[in-house]
């Protein structure tokens, strides 16, 4: 008895428990998961957020309105153009302003721009997290011909500060257009490409389908949105749901996850609907760039941004989901109080139950299918 | 054949030297030469393989560091002192030893694996009568030389007293230690035709029929597999789980800098090196010309199978494979640890015995 | 369904439990009825409130009142609906975690930033903020610490100005 | 079994796919390698001339500049800054007080003394907000159509944090006394002490802080010429690399073995300066360009000229009172005469500018004639170089007064420091010595004052020394002879 009293203390096994982050290759940012692993296999994953917590809703109940945009840059810094967007809209909707046509042909154009950057930077990083390697730069290298457009146009290259609560803050520039369409084709093939090397690869898809899979009710339940939800199968994208901005004449589809190389809403089919989206993105952009209209981008622009007094929640569509702007105002142009819903917030509480029961290397194949950006995480 | 400790031994017998004092000079002029080897390999490797990632990723890697103001290239091929640069850096690096590790197991590491490296380039030949010392179990020592870095790996891993660390060593024992039953049992298959463990003789062999490659549809899938099979044991990518750097920071190389890192990195290399001369002699043909395979010449050509040109070939052989291996990094993913067990025990190794039946009917039949 | 369509649908099912603040599109609950009506809400087949949004925390400014705001939307029926639940200081409100998983962090950062407790939340802690942080601070009556574990917090670039 | 076999030849299939990619890339690196070596190559900065409400506004997110002259103080940017990182003080001169505050560029009286204007650019954002609702369009950024005033900033990058705070207000300490700012001086001077003895710093409130006064406190803290850090001199540092705004090889090559040569023989800016455009002259490759490039080195020249003239000690009052010719050259500049429209009556234009330039003559009425003689001086010229002669006239009697009253100020402090050596003055610290250029020099003098400092000796005592050991070595050189003379004023 007693030596197997002994035998089974000495030989006990227990849980480990593995601090990944918050200084980790493949957190995206300073994000920390604490893992319990049996071995290869994780038992248990518990999220530790806050550490690029910057005071975002904070400071936005000391800034006015236009002083807040630059901030919302800093949220999503791959999606920049998105969070200007989103609060413009949310700023807009409150304000009750009737945008000029050329506005809003610009935002698409630019906000479909950014979409195809970010998801760039998306595959390219989770093509890092399974091991590849070379997709990762040939991303970053046709990410920075669209950042050189936003240079053109704006003058900076991540935080652009352009979209403004009823306008833009400078017209296209010259031969932005034709600049744009010329990226378009180039890019094209770029995806083929991207497929050949890394989409199709077998290795990949061992590592990638079947892997993590997110059933279409537990998404909805747990407020994931954006490419990460459509992946699972669930038509639901703001831009055709809800139409916002001019996207209702647009004529695009909605590319949902199908399965292809396992279940539906594995991390393969998260992972193809973003490069699916690319493809439509462009799509948008012909269309927009042939219809551009003229006018004058700086027509809306209140001189001073007092809303009344009252509240709004504006919804965006944004590269990882869907954004939310919950503004209340006391009529004064410092709004009382500034709430975020951040895409990535939610799509990140559901990694513990989809990630659960696979293996390491999965759970970091997992969390870069997600998309998270820690910077709107932590706010 | 002769080896180099042989030909040292006999021009060094004129001095009447006494046995004690011979064996350490000829010990030290041999290890001296096997450590000018993997350093002068690792500095070539890394710069060859910075740029060809480099230039598979539409970048241009190192340009800027030259040895005495002189770069190399400008357009393309530039930066030829950067490894040595990185080198030097390495050296004077502060070397940092956690304060909770287990201090001489992690010390002793580095040196168990970069002598697992060292000791097996005693009995490789380069080329004929290019071999440090002649074993006539030549390849039996080599295989069971290479071995030998898993013990550092698994020591590196616990010592450093880091999790990643041990998920690292402990990914890296199991890769490599599955992997070798498939390595043995394509060399097995080559000794099985060949009826030597020397490797002279194997290339003997393939002078006298021809390159195992081409020997039986079975002994050039035994190729394919020992390849592949040997990039899992070096660790390289898609194999590379026990260092994956997305998931384990650095796997067993985590808390190691300096110039115990730089061990790691030299053995690696090293390892790249020996495995890749291995194929080439075993299955390649060795130091016989490729010339040699379509007998369209006439035979004083082959006058040209002197030492000099047999490095040459061997060297040629060696690095397309290692081009091959680092191509394969910069294209594929990375497997995850299921998967690379699955592909060992339920591929591999199935092939490699039937390989193994198949070319001993195959030898009975023909 | 529109505003009004769902507010008579409310009525019928819970009368009088919730009320429409004035002027705007918005429901107002007390915590005590927030649990039957979250559940009819998310249950009610012909609401089917499937995906809650966000939860934004306010404070009202009387130091004594703070609210949550639920927006909430149904994928299936394409509706929409913002619901608020106010409470006094150190009062609870029923937590809706087991009917919407996403409430799990919103109610822990609307905990975290404005002190709003919520009864029944798993493991209501600190999400954004340490462990360790003394007070709320999106509430209108904070003060910023002077000391954070024995380190001044910078407060002036005192080079500068 | 065969789902097995399937597996592994779509397996191999895809792996020989995507190693045909990745050789197709290692093959064609000639068109496909996209790294741009930066410090070799620069990437192009767009055009772009569109803009918020004029023609040519900025658009480059890079380094804060203001345009002081322009600045009214109106406090726009600082309110629209998110970060604050932008400070401005003013100081409204009484209404019976005859200080004369300038007018801008666009017309408008100015009505306050901007005497402080700071913006610490390692707070700054970037966000551009500050730039749109300036009136005077008078802040930007570095760059873009500005390229010509300025350079764009590409590393941007500075040794300390301190350096980073950029001081744009030019008023000095006696125009604000004009101005009635004494009690702001005192705020001013009574914060930098605080500051440099490193009280509230991060907050911290020390109980008794033993006040070690170490000589940059006291020299800002009294003897402040300038506010501040001080401003990071625009054109910067006259050096060989000045020369590289030379468009054409060969001249720039011209340019540089001649600056060079003149450097060897230990000529001062102007000196070299001649000496560039006299060998450019001799090779026939005199552009205009190239004229207006060496122009633009010694327009911004006073800071890096007053060393030089310090040195002369006796001859500074006559130095100094030279100077103004400069701020007429800033007054109308060949730049300015880019406006003119017509190719060939601009090309006149700037030839006799640059005639009447090299003469001494007046260049407005140069210009005027010149067209006059072509027959191109058209009502745009015309009013173009109206504008000039009516704003060199109105301007110039203020400062006139004020460049004159300004040296007889200094000289007195000059003459003040000289008469009363600095015996308070504790010894100055090594690194002051840092600012020295040459290797040997440096060393040297940083052993004599090693020596100084363990024999106790005072400051002047070791500046003496240096100065005879220095000189006994041949190695005093002008710019040493400068930063002794500096640290001898306590400076």
């Amino acid at each position: 008895m007693e030596e197997q009293a002994i035998a089974k203390s000495v030989l006990e096994t227990g849980e480990m428990v593995l601090n990944m982050g918050p200084q980790h290759p493949s957190t995206h940012g300073v994000l920390r998961l604490k893992i319990h692993t049996d071995g290869e296999i994780v038992s248990k994953i518990e999220p530790v957020i806050g550490y690029l917590h910057r005071c975002f809703e904070k400071h936005c109940e000391y800034l006015s309105y236009e002083q807040i945009v630059p901030f919302t840059d800093r949220c999503d810094y791959l999606a920049s153009m998105h969070m200007d967007h989103a609060f413009s809209i949310a700023v807009e909707k409150l304000l009750d302003v009737e945008l000029p046509e050329r506005v809003e042909y610009i935002r698409v154009i630019i906000a479909e721009l950014q979409r195809i950057a970010s998801h760039l930077v998306a595959l390219g990083t989770f093509g890092l997290d399974v091991g590849a390697i070379t997709p990762f730069t040939w991303a970053i290298r046709d990410r920075e011909r669209i950042l050189d457009l936003f240079e053109a146009l704006c003058g900076a290259r991540l935080l652009y500060n352009y979209i403004w609560p009823g306008g833009v803050s400078h017209d296209l520039p010259p031969k932005f257009v034709e600049r744009t369409l010329d990226f378009l084709d180039y890019f094209d093939p770029q995806i083929d490409e991207f497929n050949n090397l890394l989409s199709t690869n077998k290795i990949f898809i061992e590592r990638t389908g079947d892997v993590g899979v997110l059933p279409p009710d537990v998404g909805i339940n747990f407020g994931v949105t954006g490419p990460s939800l459509r992946g699972s199968g669930v038509n639901w994208d703001l831009r055709k749901n809800e139409p916002y901005s001019i996207y209702d004449k647009f004529d695009f589809d909605v590319p949902l996850g199908e399965g292809t190389m396992g279940t539906i809403g594995d991390t393969w089919d998260r992972y193809y609907v973003r490069v699916l989206e690319m493809r439509e993105s462009a799509k948008i952009i012909r269309q927009a760039c042939a219809q551009l209209p003229d006018g004058d981008v700086h027509e809306a622009i209140p001189k001073k941004i007092r809303p009344a007094v009252g509240e709004v929640y504006g919804r965006y569509e944004s590269a990882r989901g869907d954004v939310g702007f919950y503004i209340i105002s006391n009529g004064k142009n410092i709004p009382l109080r500034v709430k975020m819903r951040s895409p990535a917030f939610c799509n990140l509480s559901v990694l513990s139950e989809i990630a659960e029961g696979w293996m390491i290397s999965d759970v970091i194949a997992i969390l870069g299918s997600l998309d998270i950006v820690l910077g709107e995480i932590d706010r | 054949m002769t080896s180099i400790v042989d030909s040292l031994v006999k021009s060094f017998s004129s001095f009447n030297l006494d046995i004690a004092v011979l064996l350490p000079v000829i010990t030290l002029i041999g290890g001296t030469v096997i450590f000018l080897i993997m350093a002068v390999n690792a500095l070539i490797a890394v710069y060859f393989e910075r740029k060809i990632s480099a230039f598979m990723q539409d970048r241009l890697g190192p340009m800027e560091v030259g040895i005495f103001g002189f770069k190399g290239g400008k357009k393309f091929w530039g930066g030829i002192g950067q490894t040595l640069a990185d080198a030097i850096k390495l050296l004077v690096k502060e070397d940092i030893l956690p304060n909770n590790a287990d201090k001489f197991l992690m010390i002793l590491a580095p040196f168990i694996i970069f002598t697992g490296a060292f000791l097996t380039f005693i009995g490789l030949p380069f080329a004929q009568n290019i071999v440090i010392s002649d074993f006539n179990i030549g390849i039996f020592y080599i295989f069971a030389m290479s071995s030998i870095g898993v013990i550092g790996v698994i020591l590196a891993g616990w010592s450093s007293n880091n999790k990643w660390s041990l998920y690292g060593s402990m990914r890296a024992a199991a890769q490599i230690i599955s992997y070798e039953i498939p390595i043995g049992l394509s060399l097995l298959l080559v000794v099985l035709v060949a009826g030597s463990l020397h490797l002279g003789d194997i290339v003997q062999w393939q002078a006298d029929h021809r390159w195992f490659i081409f020997h039986s549809p079975f002994t050039f899938l035994a190729f394919f597999i020992f390849y592949i099979s040997t990039i899992a044991e070096t660790n390289r990518t898609p194999f590379d789980i026990p260092e994956a750097e997305s998931e384990l920071v650095a796997g067993w190389m985590t808390e190691y800098s300096g110039f115990r890192w730089a061990l790691f990195f030299l053995s690696e290399y090293a390892n790249m090196l020996i495995v890749s001369i291995v194929a080439s002699i075993v299955f390649l043909g060795g130091w016989l010309s490729p010339l040699q395979i379509f007998n369209i010449f006439p035979d004083s050509w082959l006058i040209l199978d002197g030492p000099a040109i047999g490095l040459f070939w061997v060297l040629f052989k060696a690095v397309i494979l290692i081009f091959i291996m680092m191509w394969f990094r910069w294209t594929f993913p990375r497997l995850r640890v299921d998967q690379l067990m699955y592909l060992c025990w339920k591929v591999f190794i199935p092939f490699a015995l039937a390989n193994l039946f198949l070319v001993s009917l195959w030898e009975l039949i023909f | 369904m529109t505003f009004a369509d769902i507010i008579k649908f409310v009525e019928t099912k819970a009368a009088g439990k919730s009320s429409i603040i004035e002027g705007k599109e918005v429901i107002l609950v007390s915590p005590d009825n927030w649990v039957e009506i979250s559940t009819l809400l998310k249950n009610e087949s012909k609401l089917d409130f499937d995906y809650l949004m966000c939860i934004s925390s306010y404070d009202k400014g009387d130091n004594k009142t703070y609210g949550a705001a639920y927006n909430l939307f149904s994928t299936t029926i394409n509706h929409y609906l913002e619901v608020r639940v106010e409470t006094e200081d150190g009062t609870a409100i029923p937590s809706v975690t087991s009917l919407w998983q996403a409430a799990d962090w919103h109610e822990r950062e609307a905990f975290d930033m404005m002190g709003l407790q919520f009864e029944g939340h798993p493991n209501l802690k600190r999400i954004l903020l340490s462990e360790d942080w003394d007070g709320y601070p999106l509430r209108k009556d904070y003060k910023e610490p002077d000391y954070y574990r024995g380190m001044p917090v910078p407060k002036d670039k005192t080079y500068w100005d | 079994m065969s789902e097995y076999f399937s597996n592994i030849i779509y397996g191999v299939k895809s792996f020989l796919t995507g190693m045909k990619l990745t050789l197709d890339h290692f093959n064609n690196k000639k068109e496909r390698v996209a790294t741009l070596q930066y410090p070799h190559e620069k990437w192009p900065i767009p055009e772009r001339n569109i803009g918020f409400d004029h023609a040519e506004y900025n658009l480059i997110r890079s380094r804060l500049h203001v345009d002081i002259d322009d600045c009214i103080s109106c406090m726009q940017c600082e309110k629209f800054c998110p970060v604050d990182c932008i400070k401005i003080d003013f100081i409204k001169p009484p209404k019976d007080s005859d200080v004369d505050c300038g007018i801008t560029s666009n017309d408008t009286q100015k009505k306050m003394i901007v005497s402080r204007f700071t913006i610490d650019m390692s707070e700054c954002m970037y966000c551009n907000l500050c730039v749109f609702p300036c009136p005077e369009e008078c802040i930007y950024m570095v760059g873009g159509p500005n390229a010509e005033k300025h350079e764009i900033d590409y590393e941007f990058s500075q040794y300390k944090r301190d350096g980073m705070i950029f001081e744009f207000a030019d008023a000095t300490d006696d125009m604000i006394r004009d101005a009635g700012g004494d009690k702001w001086l005192e705020q001013r001077d009574a914060k930098l002490k605080k500051n440099s003895e490193g009280v509230e710093l991060m907050g911290i409130v020390p109980e008794a802080t033993p006040v070690q006064v170490a000589a940059p406190v006291l020299e800002t803290g009294t003897a402040a010429a300038k506010p501040v850090t001080a401003v990071k001199p625009l054109g910067g540092e006259f050096d060989i690399k000045s020369l590289n705004g030379i468009a054409d090889k060969m001249c720039r090559g011209i340019a540089k073995k001649a600056f060079m040569a003149a450097k060897r023989a230990g000529k001062d800016t102007t000196a070299i300066l001649a000496d560039v455009a006299q060998a450019l002259s001799d090779a026939g490759k005199m552009t205009e360009d190239i004229q207006s490039i060496l122009d633009g080195l010694s327009a911004p020249s006073p800071e890096a000229v007053t060393p030089v003239v310090e040195t002369e000690g006796a001859t500074k009052a006559e130095s100094v009172a030279e100077v103004p010719p400069t701020t007429e050259v800033k007054e109308f500049d060949i730049k300015d005469l880019n406006v003119i429209e017509d190719k060939m009556a601009r090309g006149t234009a700037k030839k006799a500018f640059l005639a009447a330039k090299r003469s001494g003559e007046d260049k407005v009425e140069a210009v005027r004639k010149a067209l006059g003689d072509a027959g191109k001086l058209d009502v745009a010229a015309e009013k173009l170089l109206n504008s000039f002669t009516s704003a060199a006239a109105e301007p110039s009697q203020p400062t006139a007064v004020e460049k004159t009253a300004e040296p007889t100020e200094e000289a007195a402090a000059e003459s003040l420091a000289a008469s009363e050596p600095a015996e308070d003055l504790p010894l100055f610290e090594i690194a002051e010595l840092n600012g020295i250029d040459d290797k040997m020099t440096r060393g040297m003098a940083k052993k004599i004052y090693m020596a100084g400092k363990r024999a106790d000796k005072s400051r002047t005592e070791v500046i003496a020394d240096l100065r005879a050991g220095l000189t006994e070595a041949g190695k005093l050189d002008d710019a040493t002879a400068a930063i002794l003379n500096n640290l001898e004023s306590g400076n």
